[in-house]
């Protein structure tokens, strides 16, 4: 048993990974306040003989200091949330020097589309790779994702990336890889009989391996 | 044209909306014998240069890329010497009336290499379709056809079976997989049992039929359909050649 | 009925609120109907906005004066009702018959005209899955005259004003019960609630329909 | 004119009347025989979700092999008594759909708020009793006709408990038809059964309380189960409006839905939500209200800030309605009001902190009787806070990209739904046993079946956490298939053991149900030395309830109180510096 994140792969998970270990202090002392207060209360004013308990019926100041110091923490995380929240998925987060692919996702397969050899989606020469995303390390990518019967849900648990698909919906997601190698891609919203071995794998190349791929594919794609 | 719920519902609760359902005209003959003794065969040909069929990204799927050594490729139009194969071969016009045989063999279609084997199966109302699932991963037969009743279900390993029966007749009804989107059939769904579907070398043989002139359609998945007349005697047999492409 | 004693509801207690019971059940109930129809008529916004092409211009497929005639009906119903609540208030047992009478047969007769106008765009076209096909309304819509698609429309339209008609046609019958319980002499110039809460309903469902005609017919 | 209608002396002389078994039992007006039968219902219904539950266990725990008896089950759902996924899909459907709207709403909502609400304000019964009744019959047929949807072609409802469009708006992409269809119908019939029964709650709170019974002497759980039926009464319709319009979607063609004509699929979603998020809160606040009283009886000293806890309650109520969206942070909702969300969720959490800490400000310097009903109390406030701090993390937009959709929620909702509200319940059902059927359980077996309950519980969902945080997804039919989903495994068996033995420990809570039924010790009218008004009549109380209309003349929580000698004072007791409220004037 671990509350340790697996290690994560991508731009994303170093704000992420703090901001859930930050959580997982905080209520781990709130966790261990209570647990440990409901367990000494429990043994302390257990019932004995001749015992009476004190009749209090509260305290205004024990309310405003349980009241006000959740609230300001609270706050606080929500605060700190906020600017990471706007950095991965706010409405002008993606960066202009993102490579752009096109999603088609369908029960139960995710058709990655790529720019062909002009650099330019919606192409002719542009080819399409059947649960196989091939992306370059340290550069920002841009995935818009194409539900074409049900929701999914794109999920790179290395990449702290997830976003849902949405039929009839423009929906992009961005994220940068920072670490070569191979990992895998769930669809985490329950889209069917088939939902659960919706698997897919990105690999991700250094530059060269990638610009090396692409051409490979693109003359391939060429042949057919 | 949506079904009806409440026909959906109703005949659930009564017992009767399972698969074994309304085995249609051939519930009491099935022990009746055939008709007659005569025989239609023939050849389906393809005129000119066959269209190539689209090579199949397997990459994902080893267990499936390993039975086809030579590179997966989808056989729409699987044309071998200028015979064509999954050619849907069935008499339309002439029958005398029914009630007809039902076959207690089941028809079968297998999953195997994330191909449907065969990709054209011919199946009577009221006869047992078995499918098979030879390929150690999921794959799911999705069904929506117009005339009977929709299905969709999975077969997560190798080895497992699932019979189907269609109530009424419709041609074809498309399957598909949703995991492998390359995978495709036809089932057609006759009410009489004179259909046949070509084989590799492009031949067909339609028995059992009682003498007559007979009218006979041929259907194929991308190439449309032909059909033709042919007379055959008591006990005689008959040939009949369909061409397609050129 | 061998034990009245127990099939007797409680009655309120002074400390509650100063309505009596069944009055109060119906307001509350009727903060549910709100809530229901909000449902749906916040659906309609969000789907309008949306998709903006599906809605024809008001009074191409609806009919509108038909609508208007029938609204106008619905009002003169609420009128009666509150002349039929306002004549047991004075006990006067023929009016509250007289007026119930009224309400009822003006509230069937609105069912009735929106069962006309149901019947009508149904065999002009205009289904809750949008056109049929082949009708006149589908022929003027691929002339260019109508929208090409009206599916979210219908499916809206019918929708909203078949559940308000499913809630008029309740009222009607609940009405009957009340008109027969009047001409049983059930009411009183001191008790008279089955009279008021049927009356807060069915002002309830007036006020509904002038908000659907107004944002289904009119906008 | 108003006036005319009232007496001020209810139907309160009733004497017990022959009825006939069928009027008695089945058919009953009685506030109290209306909350055993949901309390029945309800309980049968646990146990269809709880083996849902374990088949679902079973096949993540062990993919391969044959569910024990499966080859029971028919060839459409475990060909070989192994699961198939479709079936496995309906199981987590129904396993969800069961338990919340058959199993824990009934029972705090339709068993408790049913049974306690006269008794407790000292009223003789619902202000609409046969409104009552007609609740419980709809709501039972809803719940047959729910079931009824395993025995259809195509299997029953398979898009998840939320029913997301267009999974469940077209059969094509589920195979099911029939089974979806019987689905909605039957939680629209249960929502009208719920619209019912809290428009009589509201209606008995607010005009049939005691001569006394001020606002603020209503016990909290009466409170509670008010400020839920408010909630129901207002989030019940959106469910049932929705369900309408899928239901149309299916049937006659509408297209409410239907992305590909002008429809919008995540319509449903801020439908199903605004309607889902209130009943969350439905789902655990009569849960709340029940431990403040039960608390308050065990630690022998009266709520810690009663006001506070009322005003907790409100609020709650309130903000319930504007946080729906945080179940859709990854919807590709705009993302400005994902930020909007999360700070009304993140507010949302400060009434539930207040809580816990006045249950705790309850039991210090207290005289704590560790009774069956007060050891589930504490073992809800113990797992309450865990299920209210996982939720911090999922409030918090970045840290829910990762685990949204993972077995961190499924942890989270355990912890809230499990080990809050069916320890509640465990709760509940011990202390007002007596009160119900006359007898107590049996103490020792229920002690057993707390320690174990707790154990095992624990062994069963605080893992989950793990798998979650490992990325595990939810409704996942087979995680073998993932390279990273593997070394899990282990992790799954232990859980799916884990599980069995909770589920197997409940036939200690069942056995003793109905043991003490019949061989209980007979319990006095106030066997918990309570100050309640239920806990000063007979048990069980005759029909009618009071045998003359009681006066309240103080607080519910009046323990240990310096004016009297015990340590529990009752509300109806007169000392002789109590004023009557009728004296005291309007």
């Amino acid at each position: 048993m671990s509350w340790i994140l697996p290690p994560g792969a991508s731009t994303f998970a170093g704000d992420i990974d703090f901001l859930y270990y930050v959580i997982l202090v905080i209520t781990g002392i709130a966790f261990v306040v209570v647990e440990v207060g409901l367990l000494v209360f429990a043994i302390k004013y257990r019932a004995r003989p001749g015992r009476k308990a004190q009749y209090i019926e509260g305290s205004i100041k024990a309310e405003i200091i349980w009241t006000a110091v959740p609230a300001v923490t609270l706050v606080i995380i929500g605060l700190m949330s906020g600017g990471v929240w706007n950095h991965i998925k706010g409405r002008n987060s993606i960066p202009p020097n993102a490579i752009p692919y096109e999603v088609h996702v369908k029960q139960f397969e995710w058709n990655f589309t790529y720019r062909g050899p002009d650099g330019q989606l919606g192409t002719s020469d542009d080819f399409i790779v059947r649960n196989q995303l091939h992306i370059p390390v340290n550069r920002p990518v841009e995935l818009q994702l194409i539900a074409e019967d049900v929701i999914h849900s794109f999920f790179v648990p290395a990449f702290r990336v997830k976003q849902d698909a949405v039929p009839g919906m423009d929906i992009r997601v961005w994220f940068e890889a920072t670490k070569v190698g191979e990992y895998e891609i769930a669809c985490a919203e329950l889209c069917g009989l088939g939902h659960y071995r919706m698997r897919a794998r990105v690999f991700v190349h250094s530059a060269e391996d990638y610009q090396q791929w692409l051409s490979d594919r693109a003359a391939a794609a060429d042949e057919e | 044209m949506r079904r009806f719920w409440v026909t959906s519902c109703l005949f659930a609760f009564l017992g009767c909306g399972g698969g074994d359902g309304g085995s249609g005209g051939g519930g009491g003959a099935a022990e009746t014998a055939p008709l007659g003794n005569a025989s239609i065969s023939g050849m389906v040909m393809f005129l000119g240069d066959a269209p190539a069929n689209p090579a199949i990204d397997m990459s994902e799927e080893p267990e499936c890329a390993a039975k086809h050594t030579d590179g997966p490729t989808n056989p729409i139009v699987s044309v071998t010497d200028g015979h064509l194969a999954n050619v849907f071969v069935r008499v339309v016009g002439g029958l005398p009336g029914g009630p007809y045989p039902v076959p207690s063999e089941p028809a079968t279609i297998d999953q195997n290499g994330c191909l449907y084997v065969p990709r054209v199966v011919g199946v009577m109302v009221g006869q047992t379709l078995a499918i098979t699932n030879s390929d150690p991963l999921l794959h799911n037969i999705k069904a929506v056809p117009t005339e009977n009743r929709l299905f969709n279900i999975s077969q997560p390993r190798a080895g497992m079976t699932s019979n189907r029966i269609f109530t009424a007749p419709e041609i074809m009804v498309p399957f598909e997989c949703s995991v492998h989107g390359w995978m495709n059939a036809y089932a057609g769904v006759v009410e009489h049992p004179y259909f046949a579907v070509s084989g590799a070398d492009g031949s067909f043989t339609i028995s059992g039929l009682p003498a007559g002139t007979y009218q006979v359609e041929a259907w194929h998945e991308t190439l449309g359909t032909q059909s033709g007349d042919v007379t055959v005697e008591a006990d005689g047999s008959a040939t009949l050649t369909f061409t397609f492409g050129g | 009925m061998a034990h009245p004693a127990l099939m007797k509801p409680p009655a309120r207690r002074e400390i509650g609120a100063d309505v009596y019971s069944e009055k109060l059940g119906m307001w509350v109930f009727l903060g549910s109907e709100v809530m229901f129809f909000t449902a749906l008529i916040g659906s309609y916004i969000i789907l309008r906005f949306g998709s903006p092409e599906q809605w024809a211009a008001p009074g191409q497929i609806l009919n509108i004066p038909l609508t208007a005639v029938n609204t106008f009906l619905l009002i003169c119903s609420s009128v009666t009702m509150v002349k039929a609540f306002a004549a047991i208030q004075d006990g006067d047992q023929r009016l509250l018959k007289l007026y119930m009478l009224a309400t009822v047969a003006i509230g069937a007769a609105f069912v009735g005209v929106q069962a006309y106008e149901y019947t009508h765009l149904v065999h002009a076209g205009f289904l809750p899955s949008g056109y049929s096909a082949g009708s006149e309304l589908a022929e003027r819509a691929a002339e260019g005259l109508l929208p090409v698609s009206v599916g979210v429309y219908g499916s809206s339209f019918y929708t909203m004003t078949g559940f308000h008609g499913f809630h008029v046609s309740v009222g009607v019958i609940c009405m009957s019960f009340v008109t027969w319980k009047a001409y049983r002499g059930a009411y009183t110039k001191e008790d008279h609630r089955g009279v008021e809460v049927v009356g807060l309903y069915w002002h309830f469902v007036d006020l509904v329909w002038i908000i659907l005609f107004t944002i289904v017919y009119l906008v | 004119m108003a006036t005319s209608a009232v007496s001020l002396e209810p139907a309160a002389h009733v004497e017990a009347h022959e009825l006939s078994f069928l009027r008695k039992y089945i058919f009953s007006t009685d506030h109290k025989i209306i909350g055993i039968q949901f309390l029945l219902m309800s309980f049968v219904f646990l146990l269809f979700g709880g083996l849902m539950a374990m088949m679902i266990r079973w096949q993540l725990g062990f993919p391969e092999r044959p569910l024990p008896a499966g080859q029971l089950l028919p060839e459409t759902m475990a060909p070989g008594g192994i699961l198939l996924p479709e079936f496995y899909n309906s199981l987590v459907t129904m396993h969800g759909t069961i338990m919340v709207f058959f199993a824990i709403m009934p029972l705090l909502v339709g068993v408790f708020g049913n049974y306690l609400i006269p008794l407790k304000l000292g009223a003789p019964d619902m202000a609409f009793p046969r409104l009552n009744m007609a609740s419980f019959w709809i709501a039972f047929s809803a719940g047959i006709l729910m079931m009824a949807g395993f025995f259809v072609e195509g299997g029953h409802a398979a898009a998840g408990w939320t029913a997301y469009a267009p999974l469940s708006a077209d059969p094509e992409w589920t195979g099911v038809s029939g089974g979806q269809q019987i689905w909605l119908l039957s939680i629209a019939i249960l929502g009208l059964a719920s619209i019912m029964g809290a428009l009589n709650y509201i209606t008995t709170v607010v005009n049939l309380r005691a001569p006394g019974m001020t606002w603020f002497r209503m016990p909290l759980s009466i409170w509670a189960l008010f400020v839920t039926a408010i909630l129901v009464l207002l989030a019940i319709p959106i469910l049932s409006g929705a369900a309408i319009m899928l239901f149309f979607d299916q049937t006659i063609g509408t297209h409410f839905f239907d992305w590909t004509d002008g429809g919008q699929v995540i319509l449903w979603q801020h439908l199903f939500w605004y309607f889902g998020h209130p009943e969350v809160y439905i789902l655990i606040l009569p849960a709340m209200g029940m431990v403040s009283d039960i608390i308050a009886n065990g630690s022998r000293k009266p709520v810690f800030g009663y006001h506070s806890m009322v005003f907790a309650l409100i609020s709650i109520a309130f903000l319930g309605w504007v946080v729906w969206g945080h179940h859709m942070f990854q919807s590709g909702m705009n993302p400005t009001l994902g930020m909007t969300f999360m700070i009304s969720t993140m507010i949302i959490a400060v009434p539930s902190a207040i809580k816990v800490f006045n249950w705790m400000g309850t039991m210090w310097r207290g005289n704590i009787r560790f009774h069956v009903p007060m050891l589930h109390s504490v073992g809800f406030v113990a797992m309450f806070v865990i299920g209210g701090l996982s939720g911090i993390f999922m409030a918090s937009t970045p840290v829910d990209i990762y685990i949204h959709d993972t077995y961190f929620i499924v942890a989270h909702i355990h912890y809230v739904l499990f080990g809050g509200s069916l320890f509640a319940i465990f709760a509940a059902v011990t202390y007002w046993y007596p009160k119900m059927f006359g007898r107590m359980m049996n103490s020792t077996v229920g002690k057993v079946h707390f320690w174990l309950t707790f154990l095992f519980y624990n062994m069963t969902f605080f893992p989950m956490h793990d798998l979650g945080i490992a990325g595990h997804m939810r409704r996942i039919y087979d995680p073998s298939q993932y390279e990273f989903l593997q070394p899990l495994a282990p992790l799954n068996r232990f859980i799916t053991v884990s599980a069995l033995l909770l589920f197997t420990v409940q036939i200690l809570f069942a056995a003793n149900f109905i043991m003490s039924w019949f061989k209980g010790k007979k319990a006095g009218e106030n066997p918990w030395e309570a100050n309640g008004l239920e806990w000063t009549v007979a048990s069980p109380p005759p029909h009618g309830n009071f045998a003359k209309v009681p006066t309240v003349y103080r607080g519910p929580y009046e323990y240990s109180s310096p004016l009297v000698e015990e340590d529990f004072l009752m509300q109806t007791r007169k000392l002789a510096s109590d004023v009557d409220p009728a004296a005291a004037g309007p």
